[in-house]
């Protein structure tokens, strides 16, 4: 069983790293996602993310499982914070554990590439010229 | 007829007005159907689904399923997951 | 100037991963070599760390120089602890950000990979039938 | 004649029963030379740097390079940084 965790507090990266480890894991890669202060060429202030929770975890889980099924010897877990962050918080904690460093990088890739696709969460972008749902073209604006 | 639980978030939810909709269908409507159905009974939704993936009872689910009484379907619009 | 680590101490990822963090980095990629209990089909009970420390250090920072001058907004740090370690220690550190994720992923691999063909560090295998230096042929032993 | 320090690490230290030597040799001997001439003078070392690489002064130098008076040569036999 994967660990899976969506939550509001503050994601502490090393809990979740600390669950894939294990006495054959030699390799441990871990990717976490910051809330940047720019995106597209326009400044960021803070991100807000919303979640259809309960699809959400279903879906980390899922994908989880994905990778440690086709990957032999592979454990992973991963974390998504929801609510409002700030410049430098962690949005998302994607861990691997193998016994050697390609499948860890590997496993560790493919799971944040696939939770960006496919797990229902939705930030919203706050900065200077005001909010907007990232990667939702809004009718008032066109096409961009 | 069947009726269905029908899920707003975000960008979506905001043009809806509302998180939720109970939305009554006839037998055997599918997913694809339900998206025609949306895009025509409900003004702010028109012309926007386009991007919009469909999950049932948790799941994306492609548009030829069929829809059952008490299914619950919710509207994806792009995800954003990660920073 | 980049973080760069040779040392007896047990190794705090979170403290070397810290000074690669910046407002523009929204990608945060970790590996960690732990030892593990196995080594081409040999059991291990620990592994024993050698260096030659001053030329680790210096080939270690040029590594790490090499990765960010190369790559645009790219900041890297890593530390190698030496001494001996038990199954489950982490012997080595390597942290990369970027503002995206792939920059991220390929520096920090990058950054492993360059380390472990390039520093002056050696392990001594520790297993139920002696201790051997890793890649080292034995002359009593022929090519194996 | 020009002095040089030799250090020797892990196999190759347990192998030379030293971790460093002062070798002496010609003026103008280069790293190929100085290889040539450990492992004919070291016995314990004969036909074993085949795989090993040289530093001089804390950084890898190829065989052509010629030794100045106190240059620092170390024997790097196969690295095993990581785990």
């Amino acid at each position: 069983m994967t660990f899976v965790l969506l939550t509001r507090a503050a994601l502490r990266p090393h809990e979740i790293v600390d669950t894939v480890r294990h006495p054959s894991a030699g390799a441990v890669v871990t990717f976490e996602g910051v809330v940047r202060d720019h995106h597209e060429g326009r400044a960021v202030t803070r991100l807000e993310y919303e979640a259809y929770d309960s699809m959400a975890r279903a879906e980390m889980a899922r994908i989880a499982d994905e990778v440690e099924t086709s990957m032999v010897g592979v454990r992973v877990a991963c974390g998504h914070r929801i609510g409002t962050l700030e410049v430098g918080e962690v949005a998302v904690v994607c861990a691997a554990s193998a016994p050697h460093r390609e499948e860890a990088f590997s496993a560790c890739r493919r799971l944040i590439d696939e939770l960006k696709h496919r797990v229902p969460i939705w930030k919203r972008e706050h900065g200077p010229d005001g909010a907007s749902w990232v990667g939702w073209v809004d009718a008032r604006c066109g096409h961009r | 007829m069947i009726a269905v639980r029908v899920l707003f978030f975000a960008a979506l939810r905001e043009l809806a007005g509302a998180s939720e909709q109970r939305v009554v269908v006839p037998a055997g409507t599918s997913i694809g159907g339900l998206r025609v159905h949306l895009e025509s009974e409900v003004p702010t939704l028109r012309g926007r689904l386009g991007t919009v993936r469909f999950a049932c009872n948790e799941q994306f689910v492609e548009d030829a399923i069929r829809l059952e009484e008490d299914d619950v379907v919710a509207l994806i619009p792009p995800v954003g997951g990660g920073a």
